[in-house]
């Protein structure tokens, strides 16, 4: 695999990860500034309440979920099933779409609408076979040299005895590395819950954005309050105290970019939501094309 | 059979969690047959119960010096210190539960990492201790798991991991998320310069340290009853409402489901890791 | 839904298979609901009957006509006939079974090559016909869908195949089995080319043809009813003594276990395969 | 993957399946006629009876399995186990060992000894479990540069529910597809029965051997006297028809050499096989190791 061309990307993300500013201290770079000026649009200083009401908005029923965007955002589109092995995990979407006449693959955690769905897509939380699922079509797009796109919405990975004995840890380490050794351009789009290792198993890309209202945290409010406060109930406080939402997360050099969101939410206009994503994706495409040789 | 203490299985958790704390033991009293021991009689049996094969936790520094040839070791980027980037506070701040875990374990966090030999073979070393704070990975331990990645890189050796960890550091937020893409990656560097990770797991191993590089290893070992598991068994049996099975997560179980090459008890763990090296070894 | 008549499909087995051919139906009639036509009724509905779905098999000429646009076919490869490299002599001569195909099909192996174009796309073409013994696949199978691999790379489009096979040609011996690598490596090689493989798998697709090119697809789809598995429901049936489940290794089984990537009826591939060679003919 | 290394060894292979020669007729190769010289050691007009007694001697209940060599040819030897999704199928075992100072991979078929391993091991009947465990060890050999011995010794991949279920033909395809990628050297020895699609996934190496009373063919015996002369009782002249014996892969050059046995058969005197073996496996990495550039 070619997997040179993306890694000035990738290591620009390392560095980015390296933590180094977080144990010396440092200043912004250029392009923090030019980040800034959008997070300048977001109130900075956001209250408690502020925050928990972000983590309402990015949970919310009516939000858009990634078939949502895919049939809005792609001309042709075709979905890809199964992990080749054992199982077509429906907690996943993956596919090849046409964007900008240029194919794309994509790949993404897909909540349930209604009851039926949501069980049916186990409520966005993926199994292994969702993950191998994931790789095996991360691999035909480096094979073919299409660029990838992940959306990311789950609580997290689901937490149960089989997903356990199926190897749910090594799953989500063997996507991130999958995700490090392609050499084509990645992006990873946050678009509702970004939770925690089932999360960042499909967001390990050359430009990481964020939608306005998504989240993106290490546990959930409810486990950090249950665990740290011992009681549930403080999630709002814990929330406050880890600050998922995405105007942080960019403050953190975290993510690359926010994608604005309609007022009031990406639910209250999915035409628009998409067009909005679909800007900022085929941009943060654009940008690669330039840093790759 | 053990189970893990106070440790944060809770990650991806959306539910109450009451959290009481086991019954305090005594240390050195064994939770598998109730035998109790003289501190230098555990520390001359490689803290493994000589009577039921209980495998005691093993601090980072008595760890190593089980493993490597004496005087071998080398510490690296023992300087390493966590600053507080998100001025976290919960029921007490995280700088104060920091100070306290310095002061209670000697270390700088929950990583030691560094160079030595096993049986005269060269490696490099990250061995994790639980004692502080529950071996969770902040940006610290991802930051020395990566240096000695790049120091076994550097030196052609292989790496090897000893992980104890309860995984991702809650106080440090999104931040402590972003150390399983950065130890990954860095595992994928060590690869790409052809050097192996060895990576051994003990008990417990969850989280995001089961999702990140201890996962990634060429050959991954396990100690006797270590549990392994992404989601905790408290969170599993809440999800699910299931009863569980008796060896859930435990490296028994995932010798039998694929995920592991073998389970090594603490004796054997030397000389199983010096073959490995010596076979790791002879390639370019 | 019908069951596959008369195939090898017991490649792998040890044991006394009784081969009692099935209750001789007029090949027009269904199996599927008994409902009979003409041949033209079933030419016009793409063999599929209009009653209940069953889709019954297609020759390759005819197959090509289904799919291709009008007058777009250009053959490859029309003059490669397989020689007898092993004097095979069964009940009768390899030789003899291999003029009676060609007589009886006016085909020269079971398998047909060319070039051509699907709603303007242009691509190569691979297409089985299961009547010239059973499709299986000798050396002029593996040799006539390497060259399509290699047009395919030459004109820089995606190689569709149409597996209709009972698996490999036993009268060639191991040489037949040598066609399961030799066409793993051509699509190795038209895979390094950039190129790809969209694989079609209609029924029977059993034995060597699922374990060689056919379950390497970029793309993996199959015919409702379609029997992909690798050995035949006889011989499993006879080694495992179990009841075998109703859908063995239909197609339905199959999409549900992650093998495939859809299920398209007749009348929708080619629209189907139009739309995948637009998305992967954008590409490289 | 560096996979260019091998090619030539590979594509050697390739031509020699090409089947031109099979289908246009062609003289023997310099390297067949010194082959040929090995060749005349055995009787190259073989009665019917003398290639059943070899199918009965690759069969033979004493005859030295993969593990009885592992013991013998290699120095330190760690086994290693697991798919790292779902199984660990002891019909198939793997590991490193070091074979003249050097660390060579080794995956093969593993037979029972009596009835308990037998049964525990299937039969040296692998699921597709036991070809993803060998893929998983090939792409370890190939990241560190050590070369690949498969030892073939399988009636034939199982034939049951859940390994169709699990993918059986998918999992023997995708075992060739890596072994035809690797960029090490990577030989193959069938040492006893090499049984169909079961044996030839992991068979797809740059120097491929049989032992002297191994036989390698697309069905059993009695398989194809079922089918061709509905008869499984005809197995002795199927046998006789399709010809699995080595001597026979040599003269249709599906092999590249044959392997010695003490006299009698492998099963007579296992250390003996065992050095034969040894001496083969290294003289066929010599072999490569100037091959390659
Ligand atoms: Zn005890
Ligand atoms: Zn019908």
């Amino acid at each position: 695999m070619a997997s040179s061309d993306a890694e000035p990307g990738l290591r620009e993300r390392l560095s980015k990860l390296a933590g180094i500013k977080l144990l010396r201290g440092t200043k912004l770079s250029a392009e923090l500034e030019r980040l800034q000026r959008q997070l300048d649009r977001l109130t900075d200083e956001e209250t408690d309440e502020e925050v928990w009401e972000r983590v309402l908005l990015a949970r919310d029923d009516d939000r858009p979920y990634t078939l949502d965007y895919v049939e809005r955002i792609f001309g042709e589109f075709f979905e890809l099933h199964g992990d080749r092995g054992r199982d077509d995990d429906s907690a996943i979407v993956a596919g090849l779409g046409m964007l900008d006449g240029k194919t794309v693959a994509l790949v993404g955690q897909q909540k349930g609408r209604d009851l039926k769905e949501r069980v049916a897509r186990n409520f966005g939380m993926a199994y292994p076979e969702g993950y191998r699922k994931a790789m095996r079509v991360m691999e035909m797009a480096d094979r073919h040299g299409f660029p990838l796109l992940t959306l990311v919405d789950t609580p997290g990975a689901y937490p149960g005895v089989a997903a356990e004995q199926h190897g749910q840890g090594g799953a989500i380490a063997r996507s991130q590395a999958a995700m490090a050794r392609l050499g084509v351009p990645t992006v990873a789009v946050v678009i509702g819950e970004g939770g925690s290792g089932g999360a960042v198993a499909l967001a390990l890309a050359d430009k990481v954005l964020m939608q306005e209202n998504a989240m993106y945290s290490v546990i959930s409010p409810e486990g950090c309050a249950s665990i740290l406060w011992r009681d549930a109930s403080q999630a709002q406080k814990a929330a406050a105290a880890f600050k998922p939402d995405a105007a942080h997360c960019l403050e953190l050099e975290v993510i690359d970019g926010i994608v604005p969101e309609p007022v009031g939410g990406a639910h209250t206009d999915h035409d628009l939501a998409a067009e909005l994503l679909r800007e900022a994706v085929a941009g943060a495409f654009a940008e690669l094309e330039h840093v790759a040789p | 059979m053990s189970t893990p203490q106070g440790i944060d299985v809770s990650i991806e958790d959306k539910r109450v969690v009451v959290d009481q704390p086991p019954p305090k033991d005594h240390p050195n009293t064994c939770p598998g047959c109730g035998s109790h021991y003289r501190d230098d009689e555990l520390v001359r049996h490689l803290r493994v119960c000589p009577h039921c094969g209980h495998h005691f936790p093993v601090r980072a520094l008595e760890r190593i010096g089980q493993l490597l040839d004496t005087g071998s070791f080398v510490e690296e980027g023992a300087d390493l210190r966590s600053a507080d980037p998100l001025g976290f506070f919960d029921l007490r701040p995280y700088v104060e539960r920091l100070a306290e875990a310095e002061t209670s374990t000697g270390l700088g966090d929950a990583m030691v990492i560094g160079a030595g030999r096993i049986e005269g073979s060269g490696c490099r070393l990250a061995v994790m201790d639980f004692a502080f704070m529950g071996g969770s990975m902040g940006s610290v331990v991802g930051e020395k798991f990566a240096l000695a990645c790049e120091s076994a890189t550097a030196a052609g050796v292989p790496l090897v991991s000893i992980a104890a960890s309860g995984g991702a550091r809650m106080q440090e937020g999104i931040l402590a998320l972003m150390q399983l893409p950065k130890t990954v990656c860095a595992v994928d560097e060590l690869h790409d310069a052809g050097c192996a990770l060895l990576s051994v797991m003990t008990h417990p191993t969850t989280g995001g340290l089961l999702a990140s590089f201890a996962s990634l290893g060429d050959v991954i070992l396990a100690e006797p009853g270590a549990l392994m598991s992404f989601a905790g068994p408290r969170v599993v049996q809440q999800t699910t409402k299931e009863k569980l099975p008796e060896d859930f997560g435990r490296a028994e179980q995932n010798l039998r489901f694929g995920h592991i090459d073998a389970i090594v008890p603490r004796s054997e763990l030397r000389p199983t890791l010096a073959r490995l090296l010596r076979l790791f070894g002879s390639s370019g």
